[in-house]
């Protein structure tokens, strides 16, 4: 094996088609993010086809030059952020003397529209809290399957070496 | 129309066929990897021209939002367009590297290079 | 004792006019299971990995099909997400074989 | 007070008895000769003299005898206790599989 | 083929068919298999035609969530977890 | 007062909230991050006092999740849509356990956990601990259930695997393994209720239970499943193992969460299936699930040498006690003996949970305290630790006698109850459950006499008092056991009298849900 | 019989699963069995919230002509879509503590414990 | 910098598109594709390593001119597939090439056309541009001939020149 496989890179080729649809993947992710409440899909699936992104860089180009670029902690504060929206979200519902996770968007001028049933494109702004929840569920998914993927390559990566 | 998609539809479940049968009867991985790459991406190819052709006739029709199928397909395209060529370049490498020698082979310049 | 599972399914005769696109599902099917043999019987990974990548591509396939036959615009984004999705588990495997590091 | 169905269990009232009872014992106690336990040089109970270093007994030793007496329950139970998660499992189902067939006995066997 | 039987069958039948067998086979080699790697790849392949079975059951949803954490993220843990542990099963 | 009415959910959402603010509190300083947590771990405690005390006089409570008006069950097409959460009187005297669990455990984390780079994930996931134990109690919608389960399960093997030393990953990995496929026939139980009647509402579900044969199919499954996450023999083979390893302060809440489960268990035989079921078969199940339990586990915990896993079979022994008792109740369910017997027999069972709780989280603390000064949990390392470790050697004790049932402890009044009417049903199974009680006072003394009596062992001699912290968290717990002990009365007729007949009486259950 | 197939197949996959958790050895394959139960828990929760001609269940998707009761039932494919989230979950934690394992025991064999009587 | 102010408006143009459904596009949609392409794009900066330059307008004309040629060889190369499939006649070996191009583009570019492209898989690739083919029906003239140039010609006829007017 020469070097560069031992740096943890694969060939040119791989890296520059990864390169290439890293914001492909990215804005797709984000659509499915978006469109949670329109289309199928929502936080959980947007965030996991981004986590994937993210591991095809870190199959790409190896996980220590990754680690130089996304730290864990940066990861896990995404994550704890996207839980902490979606917890107060939750909160506000309360305190607008209703329940929890009361949808108190609705009528307002962010989100607040109510799309018609049946058959029509969607519109975005509808919904009320649903894409901010949409979006909190896609930062913590985002972070932690990363986060994870992350960690686990990087013990492995210890136990490779010890062998 | 429906012809159009007859024919493009036919023309690509031929080339998938194709490309099963010839995974199963080629003797190595390298022989494979043509048959697996080349006839799905091409039949595939087919298999989203008919749907695009589809939603393109369906929005002539007066249908609007059949737009967005086509566009979508395409799109779908575009993924199976750069990432098999890749998939395929990346297996081989893999192969190669993991000690799978082409069979049948009558000549291996890569093996003369790494060996030294 | 009869445990009918009969009584909760909801599953039923579908429409049987002929679909293009639902023969062509058919047909596709009947292409993963060829495929899918080499993935089983192949003496080495990378076989497996062929037959791997080949029936993600006619995965894909026929998520574009199905899509088409039900007239759902929104069934495409799966075969999308798959089509970008499906490289890195060959990019993955490919990488263990290498010898690389994950 | 708590009420048991046949009496009743009143724990201020047990302690104000036990404590009773513990003056009681005590009073009775220095109705005994003081000097007895201090002419005694040996131990009282026993012919043995107590060794100097202080013994500790080691817990795998404190009922050494009840366990041997027992072996062979506690041979099968060793044998249950194997830590293979397979087992674990395997007794789950097992379990789960018997509730099924108790259950479902009367109808099968009329 | 008698007309009950043909009358039951559609085209959606027979896909469900050979779907049904596509997920039970690369099952049993997910567990039969003595190279992990074998069976993480078969693994990836039931997960796929699982996927592709919730989408033929109407469920786009739930076809993309599996999709996008089965084709991906369970194949990337199980090979991490094999990389940094062994590669084949060992039976005494 | 609006937010009165908002307790239930701010129970549940609180601990969430708290844990993932708590990483970025973490930031700031160390100290602002142990105060917030005991600060919101008091908190939760005040809210369910004040709920329990709500339910217990006013009866149960109803939240329902995003509506309007949260008190009422909107009936769409006379079914709950909804999320929807009740708290009856079993509920709020589970959450109280809960509670007063975690927080003696918080504050007992302290000190107990050295600082490092991860306390700050370890109070988050002691948080989600907590939230799903409160979330499985409170829940009203099997499906939640089977949520906070899982959470529960998560957040309490990553808990169990913080110090990651060999065991305590093999513990934390059998566990995660067992109760993940639990939680998989849960669901698939969950599966057959939604095919039959397209509910998921515990409530309406018993309104239009037919008992047909997927649902003893289902019936057998969810008493498998928690069953075995509350721990009783034959399935009980994980729980030494993950006690043994746990943080103690972990290992008291883990007692805490398999009561959850227990507590679950009762709600599937009492309130979901009710008077379809077959009391008879199911209560003798349960019965002999509890004598089983009792007996292999006092037994299995005597030849120890490991002080916690001498410890965790105890608990399993103490967990066929509660088995015993309601499965009595069970059994005497529609016979005229119940109102006799069979409700002291499961008031005795269901006083015995929170003795449990209490008793054996403290005896846990206690040996946590041993682990932090001694590095060891083998029993034969340890000696005269009664000359230095003078608090902790009294609140073993008073654990000991109390786990016992030596009166006047809380344990003996539990005891008491269940002996009596157990013998009304059959002597044997007083009998074994008094022999099994003389079992455990005999492994108490054995522990007691290795690692507190004695000389002073030579390696153990720089051994001091531990810090405040965990002496304040042991406290609350022995404090806890006096007062039950000395004011048993008071409290199983103001506390588990409410949540016996809560148990017992489906109806009500059913009409705070479904309308009358 | 036809119609039934997806129940077979829920039965199979998840026997197949717990043939691997409850006889095969290998620490990794146990994670494998969990795997695929799972899979056949998800495949039966959407099986069940199938509808014959029904539509896929999304608000905007509705064509002319189709009552929302035609719609396949949308409440078990949201349950199916936790269960997958606590499945990937669950996999992750699985997994790390596996390698743990064999840092410490270097083996994979569930027989190779640490912890037992 | 320059890296992700092309891949941002490439994701606002790929945003568009996908959120077209017949009619014009809503402000709402428009806003948010802006805010998440600008996300996109730092993102890109952020984790990208970045290794490829940006297109030029002319390349991209050289791009949509090259796809049919590409398309023929592709149907060719079917064709040929099935024949050997059918027939089973193969000759495999892996050659060695040195088409002299130092971008990585043009050599992805290369690859990728090589792979789909009539009886020929590139197998690896080193750091200096040298690419190594298997092919499936060596032909003997291959060997007889020197030059570097004409030798790439029996593999891949002008695919070398199309990749450096494309990615150079």
């Amino acid at each position: 094996m020469n070097d560069e496989t031992n740096d943890g890179r694969m060939s040119i080729i791989v890296r520059t088609i990864a390169t290439m649809m890293l914001p492909f993947i990215l804005i797709f992710s984000f659509y499915v993010i978006m469109h949670g409440h329109l289309t199928p899909g929502g936080g959980f699936q947007g965030g996991a086809i981004a986590a994937s992104a993210i591991v095809m860089m870190i199959a790409a180009y190896g996980h220590k030059m990754m680690e130089k670029r996304i730290s864990e902690d940066g990861l896990s504060m995404v994550e704890s952020v996207g839980a902490a929206i979606f917890a107060v979200v939750a909160f506000i519902g309360v305190i607008m003397a209703a329940s929890f996770m009361y949808n108190f968007l609705v009528g307002t001028p962010l989100f607040g529209e109510t799309p018609p049933f049946g058959s029509n494109p969607g519109i975005l702004n509808s919904g009320g809290v649903l894409p901010i929840l949409n979006i909190a569920v896609g930062m913590k998914v985002i972070g932690g399957l990363a986060a994870v993927v992350l960690i686990m390559a990087l013990a492995g990566d210890k136990e490779g070496d010890k062998k | 129309m429906w012809e159009l998609i007859y024919a493009l539809l036919s023309i690509g479940i031929f080339f998938n066929l194709l490309a099963s049968v010839g995974l199963l009867r080629f003797p190595d991985v390298y022989t494979r990897l043509h048959a697996g790459t080349k006839c799905t991406t091409f039949g595939s190819i087919f298999i989203a021209l008919a749907v695009i052709a589809y939603g393109l006739w369906k929005w002539y029709e007066g249908d609007k939002t059949m737009i967005s199928l086509a566009i979508h397909a395409f799109f779908a395209l575009i993924a199976i367009l750069l990432t098999n060529p890749t998939g395929a370049h990346a297996i081989a490498r893999a192969a190669y590297r993991s000690g799978v020698k082409p069979a049948k082979a009558v000549i291996d310049e890569l093996g003369g290079e790494k060996n030294d | 004792m009869q445990i009918c599972l009969l009584n909760i399914s909801r599953l039923g005769k579908e429409d049987r006019r002929m679909n293009p696109f639902m023969i062509a599902l058919v047909l596709l099917s009947i292409s993963i299971l060829i495929a899918m043999i080499r993935a089983i019987l192949g003496p080495t990974i990378p076989d497996r990995v062929v037959g791997l990548d080949t029936v993600n591509t006619l995965v894909i396939a026929s998520m574009l099909v199905f899509g088409a036959a039900k007239k759902e615009i929104i069934y495409i984004d799966v075969a999308i997400v798959y089509a970008l999705l499906s490289y890195i588990t060959t990019v993955l495997i490919a990488k263990y074989l290498e010898g690389g590091k994950i | 007070m708590l009420e048991t169905g046949f009496g009743y269990w009143d724990a201020i009232a047990w302690i104000v008895a036990f404590i009773v009872i513990c003056i009681v014992v005590y009073i009775i106690r220095g109705f005994g000769k003081r000097e007895h336990r201090k002419e005694a040089e040996e131990p009282f109970f026993s012919g043995v003299e107590l060794p100097d270093e202080k013994v500790h007994v080691k817990a795998s030793n404190i009922y050494w005898g009840f366990i041997e007496s027992m072996k062979g329950y506690y041979d099968v139970m060793k044998k249950m206790h194997d830590g293979i998660i397979n087992n674990y499992i395997s007794w789950f189902i097992f379990i789960a599989v018997l509730l099924l067939i108790i259950l479902f006995a009367p109808e099968v066997i009329p | 083929m008698s007309w009950e039987v043909k009358k039951m069958i559609s085209l959606f039948g027979i896909a469900l068919i050979i779907l049904s067998v596509f997920t039970i086979i690369p099952a049993i080699i997910a567990v039969v298999m003595k190279d992990l790697l074998a069976c993480v790849i078969a693994l990836a392949i039931m997960s796929l035609l699982l996927s592709l079975y919730f989408y033929l059951l109407h469920a786009p949803d739930v076809a993309i969530a599996e999709a996008g954490v089965g084709a991906c993220i369970t194949t990337a843990l199980f090979i991490i977890a094999i990389r940094a542990t062994q590669r084949y099963e060992v039976e005494k | 007062m609006i937010y009165n009415e908002a307790i239930p959910a701010i129970l549940i959402g609180l601990p969430l909230l708290a844990a993932f603010i708590t990483p970025i509190i973490n930031l700031a300083s160390r100290k602002a991050r142990n105060a917030f947590v005991i600060a919101v771990l008091a908190i939760e405690e005040l809210l369910i006092i004040l709920l329990a005390w709500h339910v217990f006089t006013d009866g149960i409570v109803i939240y329902t999740m995003g509506a309007k008006n949260p008190g009422i069950v909107p009936l769409q097409a006379a079914v709950p849509i909804r999320i929807v959460l009740e708290i009856d009187g079993m509920a709020a005297f589970m959450g109280l356990i809960s509670c007063t669990v975690a927080m003696a455990a918080g504050i007992y984390s302290i000190s107990f956990i050295k600082e490092g780079n991860g306390k700050s994930r370890y109070y988050t996931l002691l948080l989600i601990m907590l939230a799903g134990m409160l979330g499985m109690e409170f829940t009203g919608d099997l499906f939640n259930l089977f949520v906070f389960l899982e959470i529960l399960s998560i957040a309490s093997c990553g808990l169990i695997a913080y110090r990651q030393h060999a065991d305590a990953v093999e513990g934390a990995f059998k566990y995660l393994v067992v109760s993940n496929i639990a939680a998989l026939f849960v669901l698939f139980a969950i599966a057959l209720f939604y095919a039959q009647y397209d509910l998921l509402n515990i409530a309406a579900i018993a309104k239009v239970m037919q008992y047909t044969q997927l649902d003893k199919i289902a019936l057998v499954l969810l008493v498998a499943a928690f069953a075995m996450k509350c721990g009783s023999v034959p399935m009980h083979f994980w729980a030494p193992d993950s006690y043994s390893t746990a943080p103690a302060a972990i290992t008291a809440m883990l007692v805490a969460a398999s009561q959850a489960s227990l507590y679950a268990l009762f709600r599937v035989c009492f309130t979901l299936y009710g008077s379809l079921m077959d009391y008879q078969t199911i209560g003798l199940a349960i019965i002999i699930f509890g004598l089983l339990s009792m007996f292999i586990g006092v037994t299995m915990a005597l030849p120890q040498k490991d002080i916690k896993r001498l410890m965790a079979y105890h608990a399993i022994s103490q967990t066929g006690y509660m088995l015993l008792g309601v499965g009595v109740g069970l059994y005497l369910l529609g016979s005229s003996d119940f109102n006799v017997y069979g409700i002291k027999a499961m008031e005795g069972g269901i006083f015995h949970i929170i003795n449990h709780a209490m008793y054996k989280g403290l005896l846990f603390l206690t040996a946590g305290a041993i682990y932090y000064r001694l590095g060891t949990r083998n029993l034969n390392e340890m000696g005269g630790l009664g000359h230095t470790m003078k608090f902790t050697s009294i609140f073993f004790i008073i654990g000991a006698l109390a786990i016992a049932g030596i009166p006047p402890f809380n344990g003996f009044a539990s005891k008491l109850l269940i002996y009596e009417a157990c013998y009304k049903v059959s002597p044997i199974l007083s009998i074994v459950a008094m022999l099994v009680s003389v079992l455990t006072l005999a492994s108490f003394i054995k522990v007691f006499h290795s690692a507190f009596m004695g000389p002073k062992m030579h390696d153990v001699k720089d051994v001091k008092e531990v810090p405040k912290s965990m002496l304040v968290g042991m406290a609350v717990l022995t404090f806890v056991i006096i007062f039950f002990g000395l004011f048993p009365g008071w409290v199983v007729s103001h506390i588990v009298h409410p949540a016996v007949m809560a148990l017992v009486d489906k109806t009500a259950y059913i009409n705070a849900v479904m309308g009358g | 019989m036809i119609w039934n197939v997806p129940f077979i197949t829920v039965a199979l996959l998840i026997a197949i699963g717990l043939y691997a958790v409850m006889f095969k050895r290998n620490l990794i394959k146990i994670a494998i069995g969990i795997t695929i139960i799972e899979s056949g828990v998800n495949l039966f929760l959407i099986t069940l919230g199938y509808r014959k001609g029904g539509v896929a269940p999304i608000y905007t998707n509705l064509p002319s002509g189709v009552t929302p009761q035609q719609m396949v039932l949308p409440v078990p494919q949201a349950l199916t879509l936790t269960s997958i989230v606590i499945g990937v979950a669950v996999l992750a934690l699985m997994l790390s503590f596996i390698m743990k394992m064999y840092q410490h025991n270097k083996s994979l064999d569930s027989h190779s414990r640490r912890l037992k009587g | 910098m320059l890296v992700s102010i092309g891949a941002t408006i490439l994701c606002f143009i790929i945003w568009l598109l996908f959120t077209f459904n017949g009619s014009i596009w809503q402000w709402d949609e428009i806003t948010a594709g802006i805010i998440f392409s600008i996300i996109a794009g730092a993102i890109t900066e952020k984790v990208a390593i970045k290794e490829y330059r940006s297109l030029s307008p002319k390349k991209w004309l050289y791009l949509i001119a090259y796809l049919p040629r590409f398309f023929y060889e592709m149907a060719k190369a079917n064709f040929d597939m099935a024949y050997r499939v059918i027939t089973g006649k193969i000759k495999p070996g892996i050659v060695k090439l040195s088409p002299g191009l130092k971008n990585n583009l043009s050599i992805t570019i290369l690859a990728n056309s090589i792979t789909l492209t009539p009886g020929t898989l590139s197998v690896d690739v080193d750091e200096a541009g040298n690419l190594y083919v298997h092919w499936i029906n060596v032909k003997p003239e291959f060997f007889e001939e020197k030059d570097i140039k004409c030798k790439c010609r029996y593999v891949c006829s002008t695919f070398p020149d199309w990749a450096r007017r494309i990615g150079e």
